[in-house]
């Protein structure tokens, strides 16, 4: 793990508004994403996060 | 948490003198330019945009 | 006091946001003329409404070349004139024109809110809200009453429409305001 | 040196006792708003939407009064008995405080509650600003009436407790923590006697039968007079624990003691002289009162921007001396893990959003763009919603085992919660502020239309009110986590230290600061000679206007017998005039 558990839920937490805000302001400058994009976008940056974390660490242990 | 804890996890101690809080500033200074375009877009955007308006008997 | 720099410089940025705000209202209200619901109005007894000079006969009045006025009685739960789902007139305007609305409440508190617009008043039983507004697009909006007013608030609703201008002047005159004057002297 | 328990038994037991019945109301206050939002969004509809009225007005009351009010207490006795290092001078007095909001709180809600109940005549679907000539039943008012006394004597009971501490230590500063209460209930106090006025002299004589109207403009300006610092009164216990606490849990120092003592004395000055910014909308208000009003309110922005600073500051304090480093990277260094710790940051997190949208509806001609729209629930929801009732539920997880010497029971679904809430209220602000700008009004029960529809500028309503839902669900999930956290922690065995009740020093201590802050006299006189200023005239120019009692105009007691009245009377007068 490269952050705490606790650091990937809080992670994935702020994640989830900036998520939804972006589709907002992609909106207000004119860009409109779907729900399915969203969705795919949210699951996406979710995953892409998760990988990393769980990647080993790259040297001395930091572990939680 | 007991202070117990949080002394464990203290690496040094910072007096008022030796702490400038630069990242303070900085996230501040962010949440700045948010609220400054944010009221610029809300205002001449979206009220402004909201078509008729109430005005003054002219 | 000891006052870290780093918060002084935060000290002036707040206070340039605040007065950047004022300014910017400030502008909206000289430059551009966004009049506020103010206290101009005379205030009516919300019991004798029938025998008010305007009250009494509510709906659209033209009071100049495109200068029109629409008295509007507020109850629960509906618009009087705009109810249409109550059998009552919608508000029928031609465009480019300059309409005032003067509104009061025969029982409790209400609003008159245009949808998807900045008309927005309160309907306070006692007082009239007088609101003008440039009316320069053909169109229909739908108003709502957005203050809690009892049971069936969520059904109070109404309607205005603004007829193109040459058709206001066909109809309009002579079919829907003179509808308006026979239904009120019936009533 | 220990937990709060071990100095203060006595007056753990109070504080507990303050804490139980909010997380009851809070109870009662979450159900209700979840059975609101599936039946408005049309997801779940299992209520008649008359009886949508009762539901919200038992959400409102029963969260923004009781909820946050108990939960103040019990922190302001906290506060002021751990700050002065003295036990409450007289416990019966201070039960008797607490026993008087008790039955006015449980007096009020009854009566909302009856509102269910077709069998009996007694109502209050009122809502929480009980605008005339809207009638709830007089005992509505009168439980209200008793919860406000009883919120007065507990007031006097802190004061009480300071001035004997002067008296033993006259040369000394007050301390920060007591500092913050005595400023804020300085302010209740002010406030509350509008709400006293507008109760005891109209509301309740007219619901009585006494008299036959009100000048409905007049007791909604007495309403708003009151209603606005009481978002202050709700956000200064938060605000307390932002200060105290919050630095604390970083592993750092509040930053600067003066200007927190700032702060309280700005919000103390200026925020009861801004009620109308409520009323842009209202006729019979002078454009000039408005404008006056409104340039208070932007000011009152200031205090909050400054708290903005000094918390962020003594946060990133505790993160460079835990070993954060950089502009941003800092904020790894933070206890994140804790929920106490990250439940605050979140929820401060909210408020710096809510700030933008309350700064929209301070804006004078703005807010015709969003008055009474969904807009406005969703500013709140971030301020008290969250700022507030998200600071009180981390703080609980501190608190509670410092009140009981009980363990928390589970630190990590602590921590799922306030995370949880964070993300729920996310799906809820966003659809409200996104519903409001489109038009779409507040406090309805079903805002589809016959006539018209709304028109959303990105997705559509539907997709809105599936995002309102799910933020509502979230919230309650996360609302079932904490109180079922609180209940085994109420009961938990293991007793564990819970670690020392102390507050750190700040890293500017008072004695920067002169001595003119800690003058509580004066600060009073010139709130007092504020308010004045901002309220004699408006007031003067209704009751001239409308009269002290009105003009006229039928009282309104709401039940939902009286709705088949209306409508039968709405068509006849409809059917009469076509």
């Amino acid at each position: 793990m490269r952050i705490s558990r606790s650091g990937l839920l809080i992670l994935i937490g702020i994640l989830i508004p900036v998520i939804v805000e972006l589709r907002t302001l992609f909106d207000m400058l004119g860009i409109e994403i779907s729900v399915a994009g969203t969705l795919l976008i949210g699951v996406l940056a979710i995953g892409v996060i998760v990988f990393w974390a769980t990647l080993p660490e790259p040297d001395d242990s930091d572990a939680a | 948490m007991s202070s117990a804890i949080q002394e464990q996890e203290r690496e040094r101690e910072l007096g008022h003198d030796e702490f400038d809080p630069i990242g303070t500033l900085a996230l501040i200074g962010i949440y700045f330019l948010i609220l400054a375009s944010m009221w610029l877009f809300m205002y001449f955007v979206e009220f402004l945009g909201n078509g008729p308006t109430v005005v003054g008997m002219i | 006091m000891n006052i870290h720099r780093y918060e002084k410089l935060w000290l002036v940025a707040a206070l340039v946001l605040i007065v950047g705000f004022i300014a910017t209202i400030t502008y909206g209200s000289v430059g551009l003329g966004i009049a506020m619901i103010d206290d101009e109005a005379e205030t009516v007894n919300p019991e004798k409404l029938n025998e008010h000079e305007d009250f009494g006969e509510p709906g659209v009045k033209q009071v100049g070349e495109n200068e029109y006025e629409v008295y509007v009685r507020a109850w629960q739960f509906g618009f009087d004139p705009g109810s249409v789902e109550a059998g009552l007139d919608p508000i029928e305007v031609p465009a480019n024109s300059t309409v005032t609305f003067y509104i009061t409440s025969e029982d409790v508190i209400h609003s008159f809110s245009v949808v998807g617009t900045n008309i927005n008043t309160m309907a306070i039983p006692g007082e009239v809200s007088s609101v003008t507004v440039e009316f320069d697009e053909p169109g229909e909006y739908g108003i709502l009453c957005a203050e809690y007013c009892g049971a069936g608030h969520h059904t109070m609703e109404g309607k205005i429409i603004v007829h193109p201008e040459d058709e206001y002047a066909i109809n309009g005159t002579d079919v829907e305001t003179g509808n308006d004057t026979t239904d009120e002297t019936e009533a | 040196m220990g937990a709060y328990i071990d100095h203060f038994p006595r007056e753990a037991k109070l504080i507990r006792s303050a804490f139980y019945t909010s997380f009851i109301m809070l109870a009662l206050g979450g159900i209700f708003g979840v059975i609101q939002t599936l039946h408005r969004t049309d997801v779940v509809r299992f209520i008649d939407s008359a009886d949508y009225y009762t539901v919200l007005t038992a959400h409102g009351v029963f969260m923004v009064i009781a909820f946050t009010i108990f939960f103040l207490v019990g922190m302001f006795t906290w506060a002021v008995t751990t700050s002065l290092e003295r036990p409450l001078e007289d416990m019966s007095f201070s039960w008797l405080w607490f026993l008087m909001m008790t039955v006015g709180a449980v007096i009020t809600g009854v009566t909302i509650l009856l509102g269910f109940v077709e069998s009996v005549d007694v109502s209050a679907d009122v809502l929480f600003t009980f605008y005339a000539p809207l009638q709830a039943h007089p005992l509505f008012y009168i439980g209200l009436v008793l919860f406000v006394i009883g919120t007065w004597l507990a007031g006097a009971d802190w004061f009480r407790s300071w001035w004997a501490w002067k008296r033993e230590n006259p040369d000394e500063r007050i301390p920060l923590p007591t500092f913050m209460v005595l400023t804020t209930m300085i302010m209740w106090y002010i406030a509350t006697l509008a709400i006293a006025v507008s109760i005891l002299a109209f509301l309740l004589p007219w619901s009585l039968g006494i008299f036959d109207h009100v000048n409905p403009l007049l007791t909604r300006t007495l309403f708003w007079f009151f209603g606005h610092p009481i978002v202050y009164f709700w956000l200064m216990p938060a605000y307390m624990m932002w200060y105290l606490l919050l630095p604390k849990f970083a592993g750092g120092r509040l930053f600067s003691d003066p200007l927190a003592r700032v702060v309280f004395i700005l919000f103390l000055l200026l925020s009861t002289p801004v009620g109308i910014h409520h009323q842009y909308m209202d006729p019979g208000i002078a454009e000039g009162f408005k404008f006056i009003v409104m340039t208070n309110t932007m000011f009152l922005l200031l205090p909050s921007f400054l708290t903005a600073f000094t918390v962020v500051a003594s946060i990133e304090h505790g993160a460079r001396q835990r070993g954060g480093d950089g502009y941003f990277s800092w904020l790894k260094s933070l206890p994140w893990r804790e929920p106490a710790f990250t439940g605050m940051a979140l929820a401060g997190l909210m408020f710096a959003a809510g700030g933008f949208s309350g700064m929209i509806n301070a804006g004078m001609n703005i807010n015709y763009l969003v008055h009474n729209t969904l807009w406005v629930p969703g500013h709140f929801h971030l301020t008290v919603g969250t700022a507030v009732a998200l600071s009180f539920m981390a703080g609980s997880y501190w608190l509670i085992p410092q009140m009981t010497g009980r363990r928390l029971a589970s630190k990590p679904i602590a921590l799922l919660q306030v995370v949880l809430w964070f993300v729920g209220m996310t799906f809820m602000a966003n659809s409200m502020h996104r519903s409001g700008l489109i038009g779409i009004p507040r406090r309805t029960a079903e805002p589809q239309y016959q006539g018209f529809e709304f028109e959303a500028a990105l997705g559509s309503v539907s997709e809105l009110n599936a995002q309102l839902a799910i933020g509502a669900t979230l919230l309650f999930l996360s609302l079932t986590l904490f109180l079922w956290n609180m209940l085994i922690t109420a009961f938990n065995k293991s007793a564990e230290s819970p670690g020392e009740n102390v507050i750190p020093t700040p890293l500017s201590g008072p004695d920067d600061s002169p001595a003119v802050l800690d003058n509580m006299k004066l600060w009073t006189a010139i709130a007092v000679v504020l308010v004045i200023l901002a309220y004699t005239l408006p007031l003067a120019s209704i009751v001239s206007r409308g009269g002290l009692l009105g003009r006229g105009g039928d009282a309104f007691p709401v039940s939902i017998d009286y709705l088949a009245l209306f409508a039968q009377v709405a068509l006849e007068s409809a059917a009469g005039l076509v």
